[in-house]
């Protein structure tokens, strides 16, 4: 793959591996990310953390840290009290959480107190010296025993239970008929544990409220400025034409970044309180211990086949731990994201799933973590429970799942969960990886393997996801739709500016969006500078999570070009002289209906409109909000080959193929690169990470010595492929991908490990599957044995 | 304590807290922000700068103080004759980065290994590589930039024409 | 994170350091390499009033075949040994071996060898090493200097017998003989972890082809590396065999006393010990050319 | 983390004077090892504040300390709580004391304790060996400072 090609003058820009434009300065350490930025007069904040996990708060003393040299002011929940932001809304608005600890404190490491300093040192000293007194209750960590409510985590709600809320979608009876009536049937849990998104750069912000003005500034790390900009107005009451945020270069975000943090409302009040600029970043203790943790389902998967294997109904149980809040990141009307995905890329006749969500000690979250609300979850139940039933039915894992996929003449299809698919081919993608990896050979050296006794396994997940939040009659957070919105202004030598709602955290948008304008108006991308994460200058849009950027925003963009196009068309047609009907856009350029010589290119266009444009308005600029008809739908087929060590557990994945389906491709070097960083992050989450807490109540994961990121050494080489099956209603065709990899792969990688460990009798180890994990679950094998 | 201290060529002569750490040094003393900062536990390598040429550092895991009398590179000082050096031209045409935070780090590791391995293997590279974290990429795409950068730095300069 | 505040000297000369200690005993700590002490001190676990920062001591920083002995001062650093020609000869394989694995490539540019002994991290690779090379250590004060058998320098977790005032000057390593090779192996979770289990092995045969001697330590498997006498007893006088080196490893595997955590159950990290015990052997045979053991 | 121990010492005085020592919490605070400073605030109530050091990780934990003697007078209750260091520890231990009949009294003790915070996650590995040694000192210098204090 070329990727160096540059697209000639703009034609076809879409689909060539065009550089990225935001490289010159991240190469060059010219990116500006939020610790980079520095105001006169700035002050310093940190964060007093509570060491226990369930505890009253008896009395907190701030002297002996405000007597430290440096330190200016030691906020407290009682002085937000003072100030109306103690408690604020959980994102999606159904419940409300603490700012500072608020009586007692709900999870180990939460937020008590707040030391404003003149330095980062001083803010530092002031920390170590605020006295917290605690009087220590039972902390109940594990949501099956919080079912129980015998401790209460949430005293200050209404109804004194753990319990949040029930939701199901599908047909309860005729599914566990279905199940109970079948053949062969399948009951396993499975456990999605808890995550963390951990980007490398932390959150942070600085405040900066002007005192004359009445403007509050803040520079955040934010993947949704505008969402944040009107809750900020909501809680604070500040006029929201008051209030500018700034989302500058992102050090990664997925998902992390989408929620309200309490070092960020701690640092505006303390901006307001002093007057000064306040920056705030975070530790990386402080990133994985109280921001958005990602996962923790426990998933009972029931599946019916009949002997043939044709699968006959699904049913899915779900417990989840939202900790102390629930302040899950989905939106208000699904409680549960999409977890109605679980049906996957199978065509079953009949499907239920229900959830019940619970507090506990534990911090709380529930962030689309590279993943379109909760779709990781669904698809790793569906995709290792495809696999159980493989098993039970004795045979092939791939014949299985080529018998029961959704067909190509299906699509459009209803899933019995309430979704609409919009396009695929699932046959012959996964055929596509099968050819590709070699799938006959290798179970070929997995016989003989296994005949000698050493273990080696073959994993297959062929996931659908649903993407694109979303279509506003179902999709909104707090109310406000999830349209998304691009901006475009042509200026008159043919450059342009083109705003989007979005926010780039590594994506690369300034080069995708450019090149989308610049396919639907013949421009060159490289003249054409994207702008995002300033509310002040980009339209409103919910900002970038959930694979929604492209399938949204990416929409917006094409729209968008296609008003300025339109717009242009009429001055063309003033500028040759030609009725409009006769005016049409051929080969990038409009062109007289039957004169071929008579052409004029969009770069004359964008001249004559601000020199000449006739009885037309001058100008060349639009502006479009868009409200996808539908979600999109990309999959895709893994196939992943692992060897493991029977003495010491370890696993060692020998290769990794993904062919992924995202419809139309913008950039496939983009979207290469996109895939390689999710299957690593689904490859840590198979076999390194997780947020673990013991019956203390004690977070285990609090930095990267103990939660784990996979370095170079250990990532495998990453093979890669595609087939395309493009969205029918989508303006350019896009389905979006930066989830799919994260999505997809851990159901690959357990799969190949458990296909690995078969031959011992072993069904089922719950991730990371670490050497521990692996080496007792052999030795428990081979002990009954 | 006062410190001199030499970065991308300059000589600074400063006051510091010996608490100071030289990331915070390079940040904020004098304005260099292409160093990050990622973790409390020097496992994450956003932070790695060049130091006396050679030698890569983990600018979060030493004291401004002890840099005294050294040399630093960063990311800002990379540039060879307004030129990109090799390695940051083959990060951007090998898309080894995305979000660009790891990025300065992973680019300062790779230098100061291509110095005592010019022509590694992509074992050795991916081995060389393991102090510093990405999120993004994979590392795919990095080995693939390294071993580009690798091939630039071992060709052999171009003779210059003779003039007949 | 941002450490306390502390007050920083710099010596250029070995006695200097060593007066500056005197002066400020416990309350003082000497900074080589920093890249255990300056994590603690970031999270505040360490706050030492003062820093006596050896790095600048040129003497200090030398790695030396002298007498029979590899000889490295408390400056030279785990990366300088990585690629120093004594490493590249293949005369110390077992070194060779830990150089290549200790915490990640960038930290091993600053820390240093003797510094990893004085920290005696539990799990930490050098003491293992230093223990099965059957190393010592030079310790000066304002009483002298003494060279310490490393067994006496690792007194417990964290803790060596260096006292107030006195700097580990230099680690020595016995040049190994012929007919003589050893090997390190561990394991870990992720490059730059702490070990879940560490073994080192080095054996010298015999003329005829039996094994003289051997030592055999463990690391992440106590409060303290340690050497496994019982494992080099079943080892010395025996044939390279399958048998002698199971029952080296059932040795090492009952002599082990982790603690349980993240990394793993007790039994997992006993069973680890004696699986790289036997492997770091069949290893260190193999760099003998006996390589059909049955 | 949990850590759990327990021990036993062979005290050369009567069990009537180990029990009235043992009541006085500055006898017992003074047992304490490496204590920077005392305050006994009532007969079964005092601070003590102890400085804590393994290799690197220095510090000074304060600790709040109850004495619960049993009203059979056959068993002494201890909870310790306080914190430093970024951590905090809760420790209950209890002490069971017999006459041996020969003016000698053997004290059979017991402890569990939790640690919490950036001690326990950064360097738990070296907390249990450094609490079992504040502990096991306690006791033995009870036994030894009982023995010598005349009765």
């Amino acid at each position: 793959m070329s990727t160096t090609e540059a697209p000639s003058n703009g034609r076809h820009a879409m689909g060539k591996s065009m550089k990225r434009k935001e490289d010159a300065r991240f190469i060059s350490g010219r990116g500006r990310y939020v610790d980079d930025i520095v105001l006169p007069n700035m002050l310093y904040m940190a964060i007093v953390h509570s060491a226990y996990p369930h505890a009253k708060i008896t009395k907190i003393d701030k002297a002996a840290a405000l007597a430290t040299p440096g330190v200016l002011a030691v906020i407290t929940a009682e002085d937000l009290a003072g100030v109306g932001l103690a408690w604020i809304p959980t994102f999606h608005g159904y419940d409300k959480q603490m700012v500072l600890a608020v009586g007692k404190v709900l999870y180990q490491y939460q937020e008590v107190a707040a030391v404003v300093a003149t330095s980062r040192a001083a803010a530092a000293d002031g920390v170590e010296l605020v006295e917290v007194e605690y009087e220590q209750l039972q902390p109940v960590v594990d949501p099956f025993v919080a079912k129980t409510d015998a401790t209460l985590v949430r005293e200050d709600r209404e109804n004194k239970t753990n319990h949040i809320y029930h939701w199901e979608v599908g047909k309860r009876d005729e599914a566990t008929a279905a199940i109970q009536g079948s053949d062969v049937k399948i009951n396993e849990r499975v456990y999605f544990q808890r995550c963390h998104p951990a980007p490398l750069e932390p959150c942070g912000i600085v405040a900066d409220m002007n005192p004359e003005t009445g403007c509050l500034t803040l520079y955040m790390t934010s993947q949704a400025p505008h969402a944040h900009r009107t809750v900020v107005s909501l809680v604070t009451g500040i006029p929201e034409d008051k209030i500018h945020v700034i989302s500058p270069d992102l050090g990664g975000g997925f998902g992390n970044k989408v929620p309200v943090y309490a070092g960020y409302v701690c640092a505006a009040v303390a901006s307001i309180v002093t007057g000064h600029p306040v920056k705030w970043i975070e530790t990386r203790t402080e990133n994985l211990t109280t921001t958005g943790f990602a996962r923790d389902y426990h998933m009972d998967v029931e599946i019916g086949a009949t002997k043939e294997g044709q699968v006959t109904g699904l049913k899915v149980t779900t417990v989840a731990d939202h900790g102390a809040f629930d302040a899950a990141a989905d939106p208000t009307k699904y409680p549960a994201g999409m977890f109605g995905i679980c049906t996957g890329s199978y065509d079953f006749p009949i499907a239920f799933t229900e959830l019940d969500a619970y507090f506990t000690n534990k911090a709380p979250g529930g962030v689309a973590y590279r993943c379109s609300f909760r779709v990781t979850e669904a698809s790793y139940a569906i995709e290792r429970g495809m696999d159980m039933l493989a098993l039970a039915l004795g045979q092939d894992p791939a014949d299985v799942r080529m018998k029961n996929f959704v067909k190509k003449e299906q699509f459009p299809y209803a899933s019995p969960l309430g979704f609409v698919y919009d396009s695929g081919d699932y046959h012959t993608t996964l055929q596509k990886a099968l050819d590709k990896i070699g799938y006959k050979e290798l179970r070929a050296e997995q016989a003989e393997k296994r005949a000698r006794g050493e273990l080696m396994g073959i994993g297959l997940s062929t996931f659908t996801e649903v993407v694109g939040a979303g279509p506003s009659k179902h999709f909104d957070i707090m109310g406000i739709k999830m349209f998304d919105s691009a901006e475009i202004r042509i200026h008159p030598t043919g450059a342009g500016i083109v705003r989007a709602g979005t926010k780039s955290q590594g994506q690369g948008h300034e080069t995708t969006w450019a090149q989308i304008v610049a396919e639907e108006l013949g421009l060159d991308p490289q003249n054409l500078l994207v702008e995002e994460g300033d509310t002040d200058t980009a339209p409103y849009g919910l900002g970038t999570y959930a694979s929604r950027s492209t399938p949204v925003a990416g929409a917006a963009l094409a729209m968008a070009a296609r008003r300025v196009r339109e717009k242009a068309r009429n001055i063309a047609a003033h500028v040759m002289e030609a009725p409009l009907d006769d005016v049409e856009w051929v080969d990038y350029k409009f062109q007289v209906k039957g004169v071929p010589e008579k052409t004029v290119t969009m770069k004359e266009i964008a001249f004559a409109a601000y020199t000449n444009p006739g009885p037309n308005e001058p100008g060349l600029e639009a502006t479009y909000y868009y409200d996808p008809p539908n979600l999109t739908f990309p999959y895709g087929a893994y196939i992943a080959v692992v060897d493991v060590d029977k003495e010491t557990g370890e696993t060692n994945v020998r290769r990794f193929l993904a062919i992924d389906d995202c419809g139309t491709v913008i950039n496939p070097m983009i979207v290469e690169g996109q895939i390689h960083g999710g299957l690593t992050e689904g490859f840590a989450i198979a076999f390194m990470q997780e947020i673990a807490y013991d019956a203390e109540g004690n977070n285990l994961q609090p930095n990267f010595t103990e939660y784990l990121v996979p370095t170079s050494l250990e990532s495998p080489h990453w093979e890669t492929d595609s087939t395309c099956n493009p969205s029918p209603h989508h303006p350019i065709g896009a389905k979006g991908v930066g989830e799919s990899p994260n999505v997809g792969s851990p159901a690959a990688f357990v799969n190949a490990v458990m296909d690995a460990l078969q031959p011992l009798g072993i069904k089922s180890i719950d991730m990371p599957l670490t050497r521990d994990k692996v080496w007792r679950a052999i030795q428990e094998a081979t002990a009954k044995t | 304590m006062n410190v001199s201290i030499t970065v991308n060529g300059t000589k600074y002569e400063r006051d510091v807290e010996p608490r100071v750490l030289l990331a915070y040094f390079l940040r904020e003393t004098l304005g260099l922000t292409g160093t990050h900062v990622g973790c409390d536990t020097s496992s994450c390598g956003v932070c790695v700068v060049l130091m006396d040429g050679t030698t890569a550092v983990k600018s979060c895991t030493m004291f401004a103080v002890m840099a005294d009398g050294h040399e630093f590179t960063t990311i800002e000082g990379m540039k060879v004759g307004g030129k990109l050096h090799p390695i940051q031209q083959a990060f951007t045409d090998q898309h080894g980065l995305q979000c660009g935070y790891c990025t300065p780090g992973m680019m300062a590791t790779a230098i100061a290994f291509l110095k005592t391995n010019p022509d590694p293997s992509e074992a050795e590279i991916r081995d060389a590589l393991s102090g510093n974290l990405c999120r993004c990429t994979g590392y795919n795409n990095i080995v693939k930039a390294v071993q580009q950068a690798a091939a630039e730095l071992s060709a052999p300069a171009p003779e210059p024409v003779a003039a007949s | 994170m941002f450490p306390a505040a502390f007050d920083y000297l710099c010596p250029r000369s070995t006695d200097e350091a060593l007066a500056a200690l005197a002066e400020h005993g416990s309350d003082a700590r000497v900074l080589a390499g920093g890249q255990s002490l300056i994590p603690a001190m970031r999270f505040r676990l360490a706050k030492p009033a003062v820093l006596v920062d050896i790095n600048r001591i040129a003497e200090l920083s030398y790695i030396r075949e002298i007498g029979g002995e590899l000889r490295l001062g408390a400056g030279a650093r785990d990366h300088g040994l990585e690629v120093s020609p004594e490493m590249r000869s293949g005369r110390y394989p077992m070194l060779a071996d830990v150089c290549a694995v200790v915490a990640d490539p960038v930290v091993r540019q600053m820390g240093t060898v003797v510094g990893s002994l004085c920290h005696n991290d539990p799990s930490g690779d050098w003491p293992v090493a230093a223990l099965a090379g059957n190393a010592s250590v030079v310790v000066r004060g304002k009483g002298g200097e003494r060279v310490v058998p490393i067994g006496e320098f690792l007194v417990d977790s964290y803790t060596t017998a260096v006292a107030d005032g006195e700097i580990a000057l230099e680690v020595r390593f016995p040049t190994p003989g012929p007919r003589t090779a050893g090997a390190y192996l561990k394991i870990e979770r992720k490059v730059g972890d702490f070990a879940t289990a560490a073994a080192a092995a080095r054996v010298t045969l015999a003329e005829d082809g039996t094994v003289a001697s051997a030592s055999i330590a463990l690391g992440a498997a106590g409060p303290c590396g340690f050497r496994v006498a019982e494992a080099e007893r079943a080892l010395t006088g025996a044939k390279p065999s399958n048998a002698a080196i199971a029952a080296a490893a059932d040795a090492a595997r009952s002599a082990a006393d982790p603690m349980a955590d993240t990394r793993g159950t007790v039994a997992f990290k006993k069973q680890m010990a004696g699986v790289l015990v036997e492997r770091a052997l069949r290893k260190a045979f193999a760099r003998l050319g006996v390589e059909d053991i049955r | 983390m949990n850590l759990e121990w327990k021990g036993h010492e062979e005290v050369g005085a009567a069990k009537d004077r180990l029990w009235a020592f043992i009541n006085d919490p500055l006898n017992v605070a003074n047992c304490v090892p490496d204590l920077v400073e005392a305050t006994v605030q009532d007969p079964h109530h005092f601070e003590a504040i102890v400085s804590v050091g393994v290799g690197p990780v220095k510090g000074k934990l304060k600790l709040k300390i109850e004495l619960d003697p049993q009203a059979d007078g056959n068993r002494m209750n201890m909870k310790i709580s306080g914190g430093g260091l970024g951590s905090v520890v809760d420790l209950l231990a209890g002490a069971d004391i017999k006459d041996n009949g020969d003016s000698t009294t053997s004290l059979d003790w017991s402890g569990t304790a939790t640690m919490r915070g950036a001690i326990a996650t950064v360097a738990g590995r070296v907390i249990d060996a450094q609490a079992l040694r504040v502990i096991t000192t306690t006791f033995a210098n009870v036994r030894e400072k009982c023995a010598s204090s005349s009765g």
